[in-house]
């Protein structure tokens, strides 16, 4: 089951998500108020990376880089590893931020009874 | 034979596993353990640093792979210098925040814990970002310095800390996101991860690539140094964080944040025009940021404001570039390190009680604590760069190394620009001594401990003041190693024969 | 360790422990802050020989400190201001808080002002001038009022002067690659045109600034007034010399050299007349003692800035024989309107009257520094000013004359404004129980007072130490005896000397003094009050001395001159910049979204220009 | 007015990006000469005997980022331990029983879903899986039981343990590495042959260690944020 | 034009079209769980791309983890975006 046949179409599909989704995602972060869609946002960016970032690990007719005991003596074109070990840690480290943030979101609702961004500005000048 | 640089970093890491445990053993342990791991590091950096100024580049390797295959940790007086620096503020931010008062106001075990904790993490990340020579690595410790500095900026209940650590959650993430989208262009073409091996390869770059990937690293590491549009967050994290939070983002976590633009420029793209860039930003950063610094009311965010002038002064001293460029840059990264964290530590116990700390409420202080406000006068008057202080030394450095390629203009914005800190800083020390006390607001003795980290800087700030061939060889050997590019390239892959 | 060591050894240690001996107990720092000084310069002036250098290397830089005649000659009026402030400050000073800090400040600045003096290279010249600075900063804040407004702006233009001269420093090391003056003075002409010409501006607004020349001038009337009066003695007799000094030193070594030689000297030199001119203009409509004096002493200085200017050698031993006199006679006047306010308690002229017979030695000094002030024969305040027209006259620049003649004439009013109001006129109860200031304070007036009186007799002593500064400058010896002025010859060839009418006016003098004296046995006691007012008796309440409004009829006529003061467009601009600095920080504003579109902004922005900006 | 700039913003973004990412070839192998890829596929088939090679950079090639990493998620639990932390705790929590539903299907699933957990993390060198994923699953498992049961508690003792025993395994084995002279994290047990349980060294004991600590971590995270008493009613 | 290519175009603007939906829809609680549908359908294009791990890793962090996350903090915030539409019965009352 590999992803042979006409390699632009696939090129546009999975660039093209990944980009739109980076988009939409920053669109989301800079124009909502509310904090909670601000993180949905950011997260949505998250996952656009992850997928550009793995989509050009891709290699055409390569096989997951698994040397399982069916395929260790063929030694079949493998895809890229690398990336999707950056990838592994990204996601990883993209939790944990958005943990956090929702953390911060939770301290501030508790302080000033809203998620809306634009009435938290205590800090400012 | 010394040490190797991975413990500077191990260890604290194993000890971070471990204070959890301990402080089950014993409460007082949670706030000892991280002083005598940045004591211990702090002696390892610095014997690691003799030796590699006598013998040049320690490069270690980890788990085994040389350079360009696994990741490596480069130890060279540069890097070293930097790492030894923010290991010493470190140590100097633990003693005043063991046992701070605002701490013993929370003194539960839960709190305690995580406050020492995120403090070391944030140290060993910041000495990570300077030491590693690998970029996806940068981004990971870069990454534990943002979640450690949220932590930390969080940490008070009763100030708007939650408000300013969202604030550089926000722009962090967007960082690491551009950071990101850079390396992933870097190793679509490249196919390595390496420092070193893109530096050599860079040039195999197509110019659509080298552009963008060039563009995305100087803005996700620009917000990390804190350039003009993207610091935003910054004056907020310095002043909502508690005071030893602060000095350490003034002395520790800004510094690395402007070692890894320094690296982009100096070491990883041979681009032209990026030490204009630097040149124009850091003039940008400054106007802006002294501006915003001059009509402040509030201390702490004032504080703020004028470290990142100072940082904008420092990107230009980088941008001027030759030998003495980066040798002043060292030397003003050393003298706004130690100064700044002394204004921090000591300009917050003169504003102690207050809520928002008012520079109104200032007034009078000098009487009441007679050695923190001469601290602070001596801080004040050494950051403006008044002769017989340390920072009169690296202001003559950057000013000299600007004229020497032949910047008039730049010297004439430069001293224009530490004009108005003159008078931002002296009406501060105006209100201290020669206004009389008008508010009620009661105040707090430094602890013992505060007091002795204060003493120390403001010594270090009166002996290199009077005598600053002290640390000159040093910066010297420093910027000589930042400088030829060629020789870290050759240490770095020149391991790749030995080893295996 | 030669003498140079020793000396400025002596005062910052002296400095710093009369600080902690202030922590002792006072009469230990009283003692400690006077045996520095006395002891300093007793060393200073027996052991110092020209040619002793002391070389120290910092940070790369090497610090060459060493004496010539030129720094001779201002570490006179250094030291022997310091000596003479010293002794009239321990008792001025006595009751006031903190004083370990004011004591320390004051042997900062004179360790400050001794290391100008003495330093070969523009590094340690800067250092020292920034000590000063600050030193003589956090003095004239020390007692606290106003300290904002007049603090800020006196460090403000320091700053502003200290920093052009940094910029015209570090210009020099770029084009010669080394800081020492001697170099500068031989390499000068070597520098491309546009260099010289800025270093040369440059170094001169550093100078004027501390030099109170009329543009930069408007920090000194707050500064001098606002310092306690012991300091403002030193403050504005040696302080400014110091001004003087650095503008002696660039006219004499690089403007010279300038192409555009001519309209430099003849710009400072028109500056220093205006500077002149309004300035006494100024002093005369004050009625705050000290205010009046610091204005008059903003005048004096113009005529020495214009003798500097026009750099002939008599305009030079003019200029350099004003500042010495000046530094007397203003320290002497300082000292005795400080000791005026310690025990008549104000300064406000309008409520000071008859305190001729309660302080009659201040009245002595005080009437002694005014004859200087205003350059009438026998003291020596005439001999500088004979010097100054003389130079002027020879030189060709008549008009300047005239407005030099009329600012130095127009002194004389605000002289009689002070000696009037304070001094003279009926007593009034309330000064009633005055005594005369402590002797620790009278001392030094009187023997300033004397001096005057000396020098005005024998110039010649003052000019022998004129003439061995003026030889380092380049010029040719002109001494003559000690009691002849010079062998000079003006244009028309008669010899420059005051001689004749010095001596004719002190015979005249002594003569009526003397007869005056033996009828003093019959003499009548009359009391202010016994004055008959055209067949009126004054009623005893009745006060007859008018002070109030001293110059109305003169106020009336120059008024429209007076509506352009300066300081009215330098507040204007603070304000101008003050709101933009606070629009500016209006770019935080604290939404976090903001900061993100900034963020992407920045990334658009750069991303569009980086085609052009970036080379690959 | 800001939805506009912000849409030409996106606008020139995408450009760029697209303008960039059009110019990568899909698919493509772009790495001829000798490159980080192909040594990575070789050294793990052949030095290390890891059959999955995306663990052996994770763990060995690339360890220094995974300890990183878990430092990350280290910090992260900490930061919001700190951020969340009250001293009293006031308002009753506002958890509630799940449907009988729900509660029993949790107590089925329960088990097997940690067994599925364990089963990823310990064969994380051989099949697809490892420390990171193994752990969310077994998260997963505890997350389910708290939501069925309102009272169910997570001791907060025995997951510090668990976390800090993990994290002091993958340090000590880093650190033995440098003891032993060789380099930090470097392999030092016999490597086994390729495709069963005891290959690859110190790699799978690091990978279960992982798999241990992320578990418990964000056991011990979802559980903070669970118990964050219910501010609303209070 | 194989049954493969057409079911990841479709997948694709699935998950476009989730994100959209994410973006607008004003209760919170329904955008969240659009985001998990955008991490599901990312976790099959792993699949697809030869990652599983990644899948994996995707499936079990971004789907799980991550949703349960954004519900437990809209739980203590609030449900709507902007609190003038609160939903009563089915009617949308602004406040």
């Amino acid at each position: 089951m590999s992803l042979g046949s006409n390699l632009d179409l696939l090129t546009v599909t999975f660039y093209g998500t990944a980009i739109a989704l980076i988009l939409i995602g920053l669109y989301a972060a800079l124009v909502k108020r509310s904090l909670i869609k601000i993180l949905i946002g950011l997260s949505i960016v998250d996952s656009g990376i992850n997928l550009l970032l793995v989509s050009i690990g891709y290699l055409k007719g390569g096989t997951a880089p698994i040397f399982s005991p069916a395929v260790i003596d063929k030694n079949p074109a493998m895809v890229d590893p690398v990336p999707q070990a950056l990838v592994l840690t990204a996601i990883v480290i993209g939790f944990a931020v958005t943990a956090v943030a929702l953390a911060l979101v939770i301290r501030l609702y508790r302080h000033h009874k809203t998620v809306n961004i634009d009435e938290i500005k205590n800090l400012k000048w | 034979m010394v040490g190797s640089p991975v413990q500077l970093i191990a260890i604290p890491l194993f000890a971070a596993f471990l204070i959890p445990l301990l402080g089950k053993a014993w409460k007082e342990l949670v706030r000892i353990t991280p002083g005598v791991v940045i004591l211990y590091l702090l002696y390892l950096s610095v014997d690691l640093l003799n030796y590699t100024i006598e013998h040049g580049r320690v490069v270690e390797v980890i788990a085994g792979w040389t350079p360009p295959w696994g990741i490596d940790l480069v130890f060279s007086p540069f890097s070293g210098f930097l790492a030894t620096l923010m290991l010493f503020m470190g140590l100097l931010v633990w003693i005043y925040s063991y046992r701070y008062q605002t701490f013993e106001d929370y003194d539960d075990y839960e709190p305690t814990l995580k406050y020492y904790l995120l403090l070391m993490m944030m140290i060993t990340a910041s000495v990570g970002v300077v030491l590693t020579g690998d970029i996806f690595n940068l981004f990971v410790f870069i990454e534990i310095l943002g979640i450690t500095a949220y932590g930390l900026t969080a940490y008070y209940r009763h100030r708007d800390g939650a408000e300013a650590s969202f604030k550089y959650l926000f722009i962090g993430s967007l960082s690491s996101t551009f950071l990101l989208l850079a390396i992933m262009i870097i190793y679509s073409q490249l196919g390595t991860l390496n420092m070193a091996d893109i530096a050599v390869k860079a040039h195999e770059l197509k110019p659509v690539y080298k552009i963008t990937a060039l563009v995305l690293f100087l803005v996700a590491f620009g917000i990390e140094a804190e350039m003009f549009p993207l610091n935003g967050w910054a004056p907020d994290a310095y002043s909502q964080a508690p005071a030893p939070v602060g000095a350490a983002f003034a002395g520790i976590v800004v510094k690395a944040g402007l070692y890894t633009v320094i690296r982009l420029i100096y070491t990883l793209f041979e681009v032209g025009g990026t030490y204009e860039y630097l040149i124009v930003m850091g003039l940008i950063t400054m106007f802006f940021a002294e501006f915003a610094a001059f009509s402040q009311t509030k201390l702490k965010r004032m504080l703020a404001y004028s470290s990142i002038g100072q940082m904008g002064l420092v990107l230009v001293a980088f941008g001027i570039g030759k030998e003495e460029g980066v040798y002043a840059a060292l030397f003003l990264m050393f003298n706004h390190a130690i100064i700044k964290s002394l204004l921090f530590m000591s300009g917050s116990y003169l504003v102690y009680k207050s809520k928002n700390k008012y520079i109104s409420e200032l007034n009078g202080v000098g009487k009441m604590m007679p050695v923190t406000s001469f601290l602070f006068a001596l801080g004040a008057f050494a950051i403006v760069g008044f002769p017989p202080f340390a920072g009169f030394w690296s202001k003559l450095a950057v000013l000299t190394a600007a004229a020497d390629s032949g910047m008039l203009l730049i010297i004439a914005l430069i001293l224009s620009i530490s004009l108005i800190e003159v008078i931002y800083y002296l009406r501060v020390v105006n209100r201290i001594y020669f206004v009389k006390r008008d508010t009620d607001l009661g105040i707090t003795k430094p602890t013992p401990q505060a007091m002795f980290s204060m003493l120390v800087l403001g010594a270090i700030i009166l002996i290199v003041g009077f005598y600053p061939d002290v640390i000159t060889g040093v910066l010297h050997k420093a910027s000589a190693t930042l400088l030829d590019k060629g020789s870290y390239i050759n240490d770095v892959l020149s391991l790749s024969q030995t080893i295996n | 360790m030669n003498i140079i060591h020793i000396t400025l050894g002596i005062l910052l240690g002296g400095a710093i422990l009369t600080y902690f001996a202030n922590k002792i107990s006072g009469v230990v720092r009283d003692l400690m802050f006077i045996s520095t000084i006395v002891v300093a310069a007793a060393l200073f002036f027996i052991k110092m020989t020209p040619d002793t250098v002391a070389v120290f290397n910092l940070g790369g830089i090497t610090l060459s400190l060493g004496m010539n005649h030129l720094g001779l000659l201002f570490s006179i009026i250094i030291l022997g201001l310091a000596v003479l402030a010293g002794f009239y400050s321990l008792p001025y000073m006595k009751g006031k808080d903190n004083l370990g800090f004011f004591y320390m400040n004051y042997l900062l600045s004179i360790f400050g002002m001794m290391g100008i003096v003495m330093s070969k290279d523009l590094v340690s010249f800067f250092i020292f001038w920034e000590i000063m600075t600050w030193s003589s900063y956090l003095i004239v804040v020390y007692n606290g009022n106003k300290a904002n407004k007049i603090g800020i702006k006196y460090i403000l233009f320091s700053a502003l002067g200290a920093y052009s001269m940094l910029m015209a420093i570090v210009m020099v090391y770029s084009q010669l690659h080394s800081f020492s003056i001697a170099d500068l003075s031989a390499g000068f002409t070597t520098m491309p045109a546009s260099y010289q010409i800025t270093i040369a501006l440059l170094l001169i607004t550093g100078f004027a600034v501390k030099a109170a020349m009329m543009p930069l001038h408007v920090w000194a009337p707050d500064a001098y007034s606002n310092a306690p009066m012991s300091y403002t003695a030193m403050f504005s007799g040696a302080l400014s010399k110091m001004g003087v000094y650095g503008l002696v030193i660039v006219f004499v070594t690089m403007v010279s050299h300038l192409p555009q030689n001519f309209w430099v000297r003849e710009t400072i030199a028109w500056l220093g007349a205006i500077t002149a001119g309004m300035a006494t203009i100024y002093a005369i409509f004050q009625d705050d003692a000290k205010k009046l004096l610091a204005y008059s002493s903003v005048a004096q200085l113009g005529y020495i800035i214009t003798g500097v200017a026009i750099g002939t050698e008599i305009s030079m031993i003019a200029a350099l024989m004003l500042s010495i006199v000046h530094g007397m006679f203003k320290a002497n006047f300082f000292m005795v309107v400080g000791a005026v306010e310690r025990q008549a308690g104000t300064t406000d002229l309008t409520v000071l009257t008859g305190l001729i017979r309660k302080m009659p030695w201040t009245f002595f000094s005080a009437l002694m520094s005014a004859i200087a002030l205003a350059g009438i024969p026998p003291l020596v305040g005439y001999v500088g000013k004979w010097m100054l027209y003389e130079s002027l006259i020879s030189n060709g620049n008549y008009i300047l004359v005239i407005v030099i003649f009329f600012a130095s004439t127009a002194g004389f009013l605000y002289v009689f404004k002070i000696l009037y109001s304070i001094f003279l006129g009926q007593e009034e109860p309330e000064f009633e129980n005055v005594k005369e200031a402590p002797a620790l304070m009278v001392i030094p007036m009187v023997i300033i007072a004397l001096l005057l009186g000396f020098f005005g007799a024998f110039p010649g002593y003052l000019l022998k130490y004129i003439d061995n500064a003026l030889v380092v400058m380049g010029y040719p010896v002109s001494q003559g005896k000690w009691w002849e002025m010079t062998t000079l010859f003006n244009a028309w060839g008669n010899k420059v000397s005051t001689d004749l009418i010095m001596y004719t006016t002190i015979t005249v003098f002594v003569t009526i003094a003397i007869v005056l004296f033996y009828r003093w046995k019959n003499g009548r006691y009359v009391s202010t009050k016994d004055i008959s007012l055209s067949g009126e008796m004054p009623k005893e309440d009745e006060n007859y001395s008018f002070k109030l409004d001293f110059y109305k009829p003169f106020e009336r006529a120059i008024s429209p001159l007076l509506r352009y003061k300066i300081s009215k467009y330098y507040n204007e601009f603070a304000d101008g910049m003050e709101a933009f600095f606070d629009w500016t920080r209006r770019i935080y504003n604290g939404n976090a979204q903001t900061y993100a579109i900034y963020v992407i902004t920045f990334l658009v922005i750069l991303l569009l220009i980086a085609n052009n900006i970036f080379t690959v | 007015m800001k939805k506009v700039i912000v849409l030409i913003l996106l606008a020139v973004v995408a450009y760029y990006l697209v303008d960039v990412f059009s110019q990568i070839k899909f698919g493509e192998n772009r790495f001829q000469g000798e490159n980080v890829r192909d040594f990575y596929l070789d050294k793990s088939k052949n030095d290390l005997h890891v059959s999955n090679s995306v663990t052996s950079i994770v763990v060995n090639f690339r360890g220094f980022d995974t300890l990183g990493e878990v430092t990350v998620l280290f910090l992260a639990a900490t930061a919001l331990g700190s951020v969340l932390y009250r001293r009293k705790a006031h308002g009753e929590a506002v958890l509630f029983n799940a449907s009988t539903i729900v509660r029993s299907g949790a107590h089925l699933l329960f088990a097997p879903i940690l067994l599925l957990g364990a089963y990823v993390f310990i064969h994380g060198h051989l099949s697809p899986g490892g420390g990171f994923q193994g752990g969310t699953i077994i998260a997963t498992g505890f997350l389910l039981m708290l939501l069925a049961y309102h009272d169910y508690k997570v001791s907060h003792g025995v997951l510090t343990w668990v976390e800090s025993l993990a994290g002091l395994t993958f340090a000590s084995l880093g650190l033995t590495g440098l003891i032993l002279g060789k380099t930090f994290l470097e392999n030092f047990l016999p490597i086994g042959t390729i495709n069963d349980l005891f290959s690859g060294g110190i790699i799978p004991i690091i990978y279960i260690a992982v798999g241990f600590k992320v578990g418990a971590e964000l056991t011990g995270v979802l559980y903070t944020m669970l118990n964050e008493k219910e501010y609303k009613k209070s | 034009m194989d049954i493969l290519t057409i079911s990841i175009i479709i997948m694709a603007i699935l998950q476009i079209g989730a994100a959209i939906y994410a973006v607008i829809q004003k209760d919170l609680l329904y955008a969240v769980i659009a985001t998990s549908v955008i991490s599901l359908i990312l976790s099959i294009f792993f699949y697809v791309l030869q990652a599983p791990d990644v899948a994996l890793t995707e499936a079990a962090i971004g789907v799980a983890l991550t949703t349960i996350v954004f519900v437990i903090t809209i739980r203590n915030t609030e449900r709507h975006e902007d609190k003038r539409h609160v939903k009563i019965g089915n009617k949308i009352i602004k406040k």
